[in-house]
């Protein structure tokens, strides 16, 4: 059976035909490849597929079954979509417009500021928060015409990289 | 005289491990301090001794100077390495240092005084006869007078801390709606930087070209210059390239304005190694920027392109010996570039990425140097500088140590957090880069071609999903079977994965 | 003349990867060809693409000339560079290259066969007039014939395989009872080694010095010299550090044997790059050794001293290309010193030592470069050389070498095998070797020193029983608990023990 | 309770007496030490003690509870020695025995030649196996006269570091 992996926008479908040690025989969409695949706990894999020698670093994300890969040129995010996963997608479809409607930290850093209060409206393009890392400010803007509906954080705390800062509602 | 026995550095970061390397050298035992964000920092690890000495905000730590010299005191360091940033070029700190019987490794307070305040400095440099951009020659104290002023010298102006450096608390303003909200930044990043507010104000030159000379002086009334240094290639007005010799110099030039840097060292007695900016236009008019009283973060172009160690020269200056060469004995050999590494997102506005280093492979070999910090498994701290690595390569001509620096940036792979490494390697590349034909605009300029992701062959793409499936398997197998207790044992994997297909 | 656009890198190993990284420079494409053992090798993952030869040992593999230019064919390389050891000086592999209209980087067949063979070397140089070492002048071909010969001689002598080199297959006969023995070692070394049991015999020069000069010759018919290299300190015959300039050299002298080793070259009307060793005693009198037709391990520092890439002028040559500079344009600018890092027990009579690499910090910084091959979990195989990297210093003078060397070794850490990095850092702090006061009995003249362990204070000791007891401590932890499926996510611990005191 | 650690030939007695997060007080035989000690999965130590920066790598060996630790000057051999292992050690006293009549590979390499067989007798310093590894090949002689007993390896047969080769038996 074969198994999705989400590369930024494109879901290939990949599977196993032959194994022998390092060497297999693997298809991705209707693609089929052999190749010599080594890899590491670190992360680190070795492919040769015709005499070409590709290296690639999987780094694991705090999400489970997400990845981010980098090659020589580029670095990319995946995502493994198995039965778990596509059975808690269908579970929690709704996660996607909350995302929509809220602010998140791209990176670790500190609250500096948050201008706003729960219940306020705001309008999109309105600074709502204001997060420091590395000595550099970055103010976080409203990206709807809405209502402040959440404030996970306080000024001053520090926050992770992916962390949820403040909702939006929008107003109907 | 006095032979220094042992260092105190005042810094953190690359820079801190790169002074602790030469005071090795030197026989010299070494002191670091840390923040609580820092306890694992490498310059803790790689010093002698290592003192804790606040929280992690710079302002309760690595600002703090009154605990740093007690520090020093209770370890009995003869001396304190500033490094750059921090207190480098805080006059009160390096008053301080005098006032308890420690040297402090840079020029004297009132030197720094006056050379770092930007407005006193461009006095002194006026009544040298070197040559300044127009502008104030007086600090601006308040937001109206600073928007009065910038009325008067007309659009498009530089706004600077007069305390700054760095990019900090720097904003050009190009158009008149934008005036107030951008002095206010201007002095509120000031302010939270340096903890003074006032700012200055220059005519902005557009596109010009930032070249700067290395000085060096002693105790003994000797100054001389070690050449200049090309840093034109910046963003968020931070260089992140620099080189020697600089493409648009000639033989004539560097000599006219090494000679006006040498005056400037010597109109302010200097002592220790220094940096005179210059910004220079197309036409090859040169105007006095700033003097930085400090090493600078490039320094290590100069060094390889003259033989100098700029830090032991400091130490030897600081013991109060007279420099061993002159003017005629310095000579620059071959090219050498430095590309600066930060953890930034480059095509997100360059913004900062900490995070946890995941793996590190250090380019090596002809040529290369590396002055970094992190290791594998080391976490870059929110709260400081976002620079983690600084790549030096040297070759017999440009041509050469472009193509050697690609090849070290190709070899440098930084994984966990978002670098600039790719960026720098596509800057190697642009026509204009190459050609030499570059200014303080080059970014802005290519951004087209910068930005634009090299891209993945289809086959490459197919290689990383298949990495990622194998890992994926790898993964379920581990959450099976127990891990092995030694790491050591099992790093590269060539067993059979039957066992999990069947189950799939 | 054509231009070489893709390399096959017949070889392993640092040598593999320092070529490659020229190659990447020179925008040529590189090739790498790799045995059973070798799969997860450093070259394999740096070139662009990498074919398997076969299987681990040497001879199946990476001296099978055949099954080499068979993969050189099939990915289209224009040529083969053989690195040093291995097919380097191999004469029937250069003919084939040339039979396949593959380019050989090196000389042509009948140099390699002329000045490979060390008898017909020193007849080559008795004509050109180049002092030799007395000692036979035909190939020894049985064991009788050895014994007798060596008798005719006069003991003390060494023995050496005629196809030999790298300390293989030599022996030093001082006694007569030992004759037999080391006659039969040293053809069975040679056998295994270089697939022939030719010796010669020559002389041995008690404490000599070990100096050699690199040369190099176009296809144009100019040849110059790239100055000296000090290879006294021995250890087995194998070269442990070697430094240019030769604290033995003066003005004079290099320029009497510079003209000698260019002479040597033009004799042979030499292509490429080319090693003439001589042998130095304490009257500084010097006697051609024999002359190695590839690149040298201890290459790094003359192209540190000169600026010289040594591996891009090899390309150049073999393209047919003259030579860009004259012997004029040469200098030699400060100090450079190698240390070759063996993987083996210094304390145990030098034993190899291979296994796992654990973790590495390599040195960086001012004045260092690294030529390495391992990284963290590469399991060194038990099948080929020792050396696992060499460390390269520069510095304007001797003395701040060698401080930048024991710096560099300081920081230079490897664990999972032993290492020659103590060893070495103790040959550093040698008053003969500070004073550069040193020849081939070097070692052997200091072994009581360099045996000596550093003394680690009781405090010392005391911290490595802590780091055990709290590492036993964690790992019972793990075994209980199960361990974090991300290892990004737990490097550093901060947490807390209590609840396993409880338990103890 | 406290644990002992053997180090070469002392075996100290370690007990940690307070604690709170890496600032430990511990107890190595009658010495008592404040550190300030942090640690990593790869093994790497840094302890700070009354400023001074120690670095420590241990690296965790074949045989359970042994390590080896690396620090800037030197290299040690470390044991910890818990109830598990002293209840071991009384059970295969003999072992000490048998390990000076055998011979054992130092490290990993490949087996040349074994000049012996089963039942021979050898003389004390008789060449009993010759092991290459790295180009080098070494001659392992017998440490006793007496017959040889077993031989646990072929000729051409890869050896792996402190295997057991060959035992030799007294004869009396």
């Amino acid at each position: 059976m074969s198994i999705e992996i989400k590369l930024d926008k494109r879901i290939a479908s990949v599977e196993i035909l032959k194994q022998f040690e390092n060497l297999l025989e693997i298809k991705v969409d209707d693609k089929i490849y052999q190749v010599d695949l080594m890899h590491n706990d670190e992360g680190i894999f070795s492919i040769l597929v015709n005499g070409r020698s590709f290296n690639i670093e999987l780094v694991p994300q705090s999400k489970p079954k997400h990845y981010t890969a980098y090659t020589l040129y580029d670095s990319y995010d995946l995502e493994v979509i198995d039965a778990e996963s596509r059975y808690l997608r269908n579970r929690t479809g709704g996660a996607q417009m909350l995302s929509e409607n809220s602010i998140t930290s791209p990176m670790p850093g500190k609250v500096v500021k948050i201008p706003v209060s729960v219940g306020d409206e705001v309008k999109k393009g309105d600074t709502l928060i204001t997060i420091s890392a590395m000595k550099m400010e970055s103010e976080y803007k409203s990206p709807i015409d809405g209502k402040i509906a959440i404030i996970h954080v306080a000024e001053g705390s520090t926050v992770d990289a992916n962390q949820v800062l403040i909702e939006i509602e929008k107003i109907i | 005289m006095k032979k220094i026995i042992k260092i105190l550095i005042a810094n953190r970061g690359e820079i801190a491990v790169r002074i602790m390397r030469t005071c090795r050298e030197m026989g010299i035992s070494t002191v670091a301090v840390f923040s609580d964000a820092d306890r694992t920092s490498m310059h803790v690890r790689y010093a002698d001794e290592a003192y804790h000495i606040g929280a992690s905000p710079s302002s309760e730590s690595y600002l703090n100077a009154d605990k740093i010299i007690e520090v020093a005191k209770k370890c009995n360091a003869d001396a304190i390495h500033p490094g750059y940033g921090f207190l480098s070029e805080n006059a009160a700190f390096s008053r301080k240092c005098d006032e308890n019987g420690i040297i402090f490794i840079g020029p004297k307070p009132e030197v720094i005084e006056q050379m770092g305040d930007k407005i006193s400095a461009r006095l002194t440099m006026i009544a040298a006869g070197v040559p300044v951009v127009p502008g104030t020659t007086e600090s601006v104290k308040t937001e109206k007078e600073a928007i009065d002023t910038i009325m008067e010298i007309g659009l498009p102006v530089m706004v600077k801390a007069s305390a700054g450096g760095g990019g900090k608390g720097m904003r050009l303003i190009t158009e008149e709606k934008d005036i107030t909200s951008l002095v206010r930044s201007a002095r509120s990043e000031a302010k939270s930087s340096f903890g003074n507010d006032s700012v200055y104000i220059e005519k902005y030159i557009s596109s010009p070209h930032h070249i700067e000379f290395q000085v060096l002086g002693d105790k003994h009334g000797n100054f001389l210059h070690l050449f200049e240094r090309e840093c034109s290639v910046q963003r968020r007005h931070q260089k992140m390239i620099e080189e020697t010799p600089s493409p648009l110099m000639t033989p004539e030039l560097r000599k006219k304005m090494g000679e006006y840097a040498v005056e400037a060292a010597r109109a302010v007695n200097y002592t220790g190694a220094g940096t005179i900016e210059f910004l220079v236009d197309n036409d090859l008019n040169f105007y006095f920027l700033e003097m930085n009283t400090r090493l600078q973060v490039e320094h290590p172009i100069t060094e390889r392109v003259t033989g100098i160690d700029l830090v032991k020269q400091q130490i030897l200056i600081a013991e109060g010996q007279p420099l061993k060469f002159n003017q005629e004995q310095l000579k620059q050999t071959g090219h050498a570039i430095e590309c600066r590494i930060y953890a930034e997102d480059t095509d997100n506005n360059f913004m900062p990425n900490p995070g946890k280093i995941y793996n590190i492979t250090q380019p090596l070999g002809l040529g290369v140097r590396t002055d970094g910090y992190v290791y594998e498994g080391y976490e870059i701290p929110i709260y400081y500088d976002s620079m983690i690595s600084k790549l030096i390569v040297w070759a017999e001509n440009r041509s050469e140590a472009i193509e050697r620096m690609k090849r070290a940036l190709y070899e440098y792979k930084i994984t966990g957090v978002k670098t600039s490494i790719k960026f720098l390697e596509r800057i190697m590349d642009t026509p204009d880069f190459r050609n030499g034909n570059y200014d303080t605009n080059f970014i802005e300029k290519n951004k087209e071609q910068l930005l634009l992701a090299s891209k993945c062959t289809e086959n490459c793409e197919d290689m990383v999903i298949i990495a990622t499936y194998i890992e994926y398997l790898d993964q379920l197998n581990i959450a099976q079977t127990s891990k092995e207790m030694y790491p050591a044992k099992n790093r590269w994997k060539k067993y059979t994965y039957q066992k999990n297909f069947e189950r799939l």
